[in-house]
């Protein structure tokens, strides 16, 4: 099975404002239709590194990047570059649930009317697909039209899963998408998470090592800003090469 | 061996008790002691009859609160309309569009000028917003808007700076901070990481505002809204200067008025009959019902809304 | 891709009418600051603060007496309701906590922050100036007291509920009655946020004009006489401002730069102490 | 820092009471008609004898609604108060100085005394019938000026007030048709026009407004260096406000100590006398014996000594004959 990078970052450092030097010179690949974990304690950069993807960090001022990440041969640091479109391609999630105050359907219609798609059937359409990739379209076929914050807070994760498909991106970021979760709910996100690998690419920061083993392919470890180590995830977890990171996945520290 | 409630205890809950009843006190206070001094009035000319009778006549002393409930609605509407969305673009320019440099100088600019007295906006109506509004914002008006069928009775007669007008706009300068402080409050509320999420849909800033700011703290900025309805209506002195004290209903902009604050305060120490003074009472009575209302009412809704957010 | 650039261009006009209404709300403010500033600061003079008013015509008058005036209606009405509010405050906060009676007095008072200022004063002319045959100092503060009693209460429930209950709980377990936690304990962690909410009530109601206008009324002399009528800046700003003459004109702006600028400074401080109490 | 805040407190407290009994002061509130005059008096008899004498301008409705409810120690009024209301309320009534009311405009290139006006002219622009500077009725009696085809802002008062209780007073009895439609009072519905508080913000507003008329005591005019008119008077003169024209009103005016002094002075026959002037009165409270006689010195101490400044400012003092029938009736109701 061939390996095509979809995402790559190069020499990528991250400053925030005061000049936290928060990612130190990071070189990590994600694959195309791959899940890449990034793991590491709290405060080694991953969610930041997370957030590079589809620069969240541009809302804040003084953040700084230097390096590049490349997507689709450009690089998307650049400042050419319409982050817009950029971020429509590149979906997210984030770690607690968060639906927009308005009706299910909405939620999920919302990305697809900012770009433009008016016709009441082809958007019903397309909510109902997305709802049904993120597993959730079973439970909330009666109340698409309830207020999205009436759903439980699994369902609303899914739902938030189901907005970010819906404009069908190529890549997703998880942002500890479980860790508000229920045990139930988290095994359903799992599952999810594996299915949608079939047609996107997943970037997932995770606190909870057992889910990194389960449900990636690739796994990053991460410390103080820098990249320890990158590699598939069976190896990463039976014989990493780095000691730091056996120390971590051993729980030795963390 | 257990004592018995400790009376020092007891003593100070029944004065805090006392303290804060005082309140309920006030209230039933005001209201009654109005009701009373108005009763001359209500039983001469009625208490509905005296909202929608539009003469104020103290020589045939004659009174109706028509013009000056008028004026008071005229005014409030007037200030409104242009305070909340000049208000609400200053509170999305401070919370979402303003480089950070500029954020917490603008920010607390507006909280300094909610607090500045209402006198002050007043005084500064008559001597320099009076004229300006005569000399050129008036006439403009009158010339591109005076021709107008229907729109056009709204700017007739002499521009003179002393009218409804300008009474009007000094009220909506003077709310539009307290209104901007309550919505930025507001939109501060919205949690950044939804917002996060609408732009990791690809939304531009405008749609994030528009989508999910605004919906998210709807309740907030309607709460401020009301609050500034309440301040328009019983504010006294940004008005007293420039209205021009005139009870009278026109359709033009430009003619003086009264509303029920200004006619208190003008007349209020000079009545010199008992029905005069009894129907100022019965129009702070009037005034004090509509802030009352429309509060309690504003309350009540907020109220609903909440719980029906919360189950 | 037209969609995108729509979306686009629809972006910023949104942006640039929000900016605009930035921009206008914050000139016109920026206006009535600076000519308040200008006329202002050319009428201020020491005789401003040393001399009493002269009649128009002779020069050389001053607003001692409005001054002093205003000082004491505010102190006093400060005194009254200051206590009146904390204490009640207190009540709901803590005896009551919870209940309906603190749900209806809390609403209560959230209306009375509102009530027209004006009705207030008819309210005191008709129970304390007519009853008492004079107006009185004492009259314009009683008015002032009441706008000034729901604003307080409502800061200080709202602060001391926001001491956490732990706290609370933590005296107790020392043995200490109610009274005992709420003076020593619960007003000690609130006392930042109760302060900087007596402040800005007090920074209100020193710029409040309405209410005193029937109740203290005015006074062309010094007077620390509380049971007669007295001045304050703001009755005359209303007296001098209205009136024809150049020199009242000129008065009426000076009064009301020291008036901005003393109700500026104490919302300063408080806002400070919210910022500093929030670290 | 506690025990510094109660100390203060207590002394303050001590202090705004005790001040109570040392300080010498009336009370006084109402017509703002002679406010300059009482001002000026005020302030040399502070000067003189250590007393204040604390006037505010209020209007006269209200200098008669403040003595009525007893919250002042006396009431000013132009308006004069019939002598039954007067016994009904238990009230004193005497006359304190003579003025003129007056018209004033603000017209570009119009000065002091130019425009001329007569009841008939005054009465439809008051009414609202005349709209414009350049009607037909004014050009008539003012073919020497060019009039400005513009609209005129009607200025009047908001407030009771004396002196509109004599202007109106003046206007009904030439001008049937405003007696029929508005009728005459300190406070009156009129029929246009913007309504300052008090002589100061009829003033004011002139003043300010271009194209303005108004109606103030002389005094605010001079003062104010606004533009007043001429007027034709009864016996068919154009004349100026003066002090001699108001002085010509004031000698034929009735003026009966039995009857509470109460008197009007408009429309008077004399050739040069100018047709809207009036007494200004002061109410006292029959049973406030001792802040009578306060207010009582002060006005004895004023007819002795103020004549000279009342002139200054274009007031009227009282006739000697007057000031004696004055005195007369204080005395006669007990206050020495």
């Amino acid at each position: 099975m061939a390996e095509i990078v979809d995402i790559e970052a190069k020499g990528l450092n991250f400053y925030y404002s005061g000049n936290v030097h928060a990612i130190k010179d990071v070189n990590i690949s994600a694959y195309k239709k791959k899940v890449t974990a990034l793991i590491g304690p709290s405060g080694c950069g991953k969610t930041t590194l997370l957030r590079c993807y589809n620069r969240m960090h541009d809302l804040y001022p003084k953040n700084r990047y230097e390096g590049e990440v490349i997507f689709e041969g450009r690089n998307i640091l650049g400042k050419d570059i319409d982050i817009i479109s950029l971020r429509s391609r590149i979906g997210m999630v984030f770690q607690k649930p968060t639906p927009f105050p308005m009706s299910v359907f909405d939620n999920i219609a919302y990305g697809l009317r900012l770009k433009g798609i008016k016709n009441r059937g082809e958007l019903s359409e397309r909510v109902e697909k997305a709802l049904r990739n993120a597993a959730i379209w079973d439970e909330v076929f009666g109340k698409l039209n309830v207020s999205a914050y009436e759903l439980s807070g699994g369902q609303q994760q899914r739902l938030c899963i189901a907005r970010a498909l819906a404009v069908e991106p190529e890549i997703i970021l998880f942002d500890e998408p479980t860790s508000a979760l229920d045990p139930i709910s988290t095994g359903k996100i799992e599952e999810l998470i594996v299915e949608l690998k079939k047609n996107v690419t997943i970037i997932i920061v995770t606190h909870n090592m057992q889910q990194a083993a389960r449900i990636s392919d690739w796994t990053g470890f991460m410390m103080l800003g820098e990249l320890i180590e990158f590699d598939k995830t069976e190896k990463m977890f039976t014989a990493p090469n780095e000691k730091l990171t056996e120390d971590y996945i051993t729980g030795r520290f963390g | 061996m257990i004592q018995k409630r400790n009376p020092i205890d007891l003593l100070f809950s029944v004065i805090t008790a006392g303290a804060s009843f005082m309140v309920i006190l006030l209230v039933i206070g005001i209201f009654a002691v109005l009701m009373k001094e108005s009763s001359l009035s209500i039983e001469r000319f009625g208490f509905i009859k005296f909202i929608i009778t539009n003469e104020w006549n103290p020589v045939t002393e004659v009174f109706g609160a028509a013009a000056s409930i008028f004026g008071t609605m005229v005014t409030t509407a007037i200030a409104l309309m242009i305070a909340i969305p000049i208000a609400i673009g200053i509170a999305i320019f401070v919370t979402e569009i303003a480089p950070d440099f500029m954020k917490g100088p603008i920010g607390a600019a507006i909280e300094l000028l909610a607090a500045i007295p209402s006198i002050i906006y007043g005084m500064w109506g008559l001597f320099t917003l009076a004229p300006i509004m005569s000399k050129y914002i008036e006439p403009q008006l009158q010339k591109y808007l005076g021709n107008i069928p229907l729109l056009g009775a709204l700017f007739e007669g002499t521009p003179m700076g002393i009218d409804l007008l300008t009474a009007s706009v000094i009220l909506s300068i003077m709310i539009i901070p307290f209104t901007a402080s309550i919505s930025r409050d507001a939109f501060n509320l919205t949690p950044s990481v939804v917002k996060e999420s609408a732009y990791a849909v690809g939304a531009t800033q405008w749609e994030v505002v528009r989508d999910v700011v605004l919906p998210y703290s709807k309740m907030g900025v309607f709460g401020g809204i009301v609050l500034s309805l309440g301040r328009a209506l019983g504010e006294t002195m940004a008005v007293a200067f420039v209205l021009g004290n005139n009870h009278q209903i026109t359709a033009s902009l430009f003619n003086a008025a009264a509303t029920i604050t200004v006619t208190l305060a003008n007349e209020f120490t000079e009545a010199d009959k008992d029905v005069y003074l009894s129907s100022l009472f019965h129009l702070a009575l009037v005034l004090f019902m509509m802030s009352f209302i429309v509060l309690a009412a504003a309350k009540f809704l907020l109220f609903k809304a909440e719980r029906r957010s919360n189950v | 891709m037209n969609v995108g650039s729509r979306r686009k261009a629809e972006n910023i006009i949104a942006l640039f009418l929000s900016f605009l209404a930035a921009f206008f709300g914050i000139f016109w403010l920026v206006f009535i600051l600076g000519d308040v500033l200008v006329h202002g600061i050319g009428a201020l003079k020491l005789s401003l603060f040393l001399n009493d008013p002269v009649p128009p015509g002779v020069s050389g008058g001053g607003l001692r007496n409005a001054f002093a005036g205003q000082m004491l209606i505010t102190l006093f009405a400060t005194f009254i309701g200051v206590p009146l509010g904390v204490l009640g405050g207190t009540f709901l906060a803590e005896y009551a906590r919870g209940t309906r009676v603190a749900a209806v007095i809390s609403i209560l008072s959230d209306i009375m922050v509102s009530v027209p200022s004006i009705v207030i004063g008819t309210f005191i002319y008709a129970v304390l100036v007519r009853p008492l045959g004079h107006f009185s100092g004492w009259a314009g503060a009683a008015a002032l007291a009441v706008i000034m009693v729901p604003v307080v209460l409502r800061t200080t429930e709202d602060m001391l509920s926001l001491v956490p209950w732990t706290l609370r709980e933590a005296a107790f377990a020392l043995g200490a009655p109610y009274y005992k936690v709420i003076i020593q304990v619960v007003y000690r962690a609130a006392a930042t946020g109760i302060f900087t909410g007596i402040l800005l009530a007090v920074a209100r109601v020193a710029g409040e004009t309405a209410p005193l206008l029937f109740t203290s009324f005015n006074n062309a002399y010094f007077s620390l006489n509380m049971n007669g009528p007295i001045s304050s800046l703001t009755a005359t700003i209303f007296q001098y401002a209205m009136g024809p003459y150049d020199d009242w004109h000129a008065q009426a702006w000076a009064a009301s730069f020291v008036i901005t600028a003393t109700v500026l400074l104490i919302t300063i401080v408080g806002r400070i102490l919210i910022s500093w109490r929030l670290k | 820092m506690k025990t510094g805040l109660s100390l203060l407190m207590a002394l303050l407290v001590t202090l705004s009471f005790s001040v109570a009994g040392a300080d010498e002061i009336i009370n006084g509130a109402g017509a703002t008609f002679p406010y300059p005059v009482y001002a000026a008096w005020a302030y040399d008899y502070h000067k003189a004898t250590g007393i204040k004498f604390n006037y505010q301008s209020i209007g006269s409705g209200g200098g008669q609604r403040q003595i009525v409810g007893r919250t002042v120690d006396f009431g000013a009024s132009d308006d004069p108060v019939k002598p039954d209301a007067l016994k009904k309320d238990s009230l004193l009534q005497f006359p304190a100085v003579i003025g003129g009311v007056v018209p004033v405009v603000n017209i570009a290139g119009i000065k002091d005394g130019q425009l001329r006006l007569d009841s008939d002219t005054l009465c439809g622009i008051y009414l609202g019938d005349i709209k414009k500077w350049n009607d037909a009725k004014l050009s008539v009696i003012n073919p020497k000026l060019k009039l400005p085809d513009s609209n005129i802002t009607v200025v009047h008062r908001s407030d009771g007030s004396g002196t509109t209780a004599i202007f109106t007073n003046y206007l009904a009895a030439v001008c049937p048709a405003f007696k029929n439609n508005v009728g005459e009072g300190k406070a009156v519905k009129w029929p246009a026009g913007i309504g300052g508080k008090g002589n100061e913000g009829v003033a004011n507003y002139v003043k300010k407004t271009p194209n303005s008329i108004g109606y103030v005591e002389f005094a605010y005019a001079k003062q104010n260096k606004l533009t007043y008119t001429q007027l034709k008077n009864k016996a068919g003169n154009f004349v100026e406000p003066s002090f001699d024209s108001f002085e010509d009103a004031a000698d034929s005016g009735d003026f009966d100590s039995k009857k509470d002094f109460y008197a009007w002075l408009n429309n008077t026959p004399g050739k040069t006398s100018w047709p809207i002037a009036g007494a200004t009165f002061i109410l006292l409270a029959k049973e406030k014996k001792d802040s009578n006689v306060k207010t009582v010195k002060f006005f004895d101490w004023a007819f002795k000594n103020g004549d000279a400044k009342a002139k200054e400012l274009v007031y009227v003092p009282l006739p000697k004959s007057l000031k004696d029938k004055v005195r007369g009736y204080w005395k006669a109701n007990g206050i020495q």
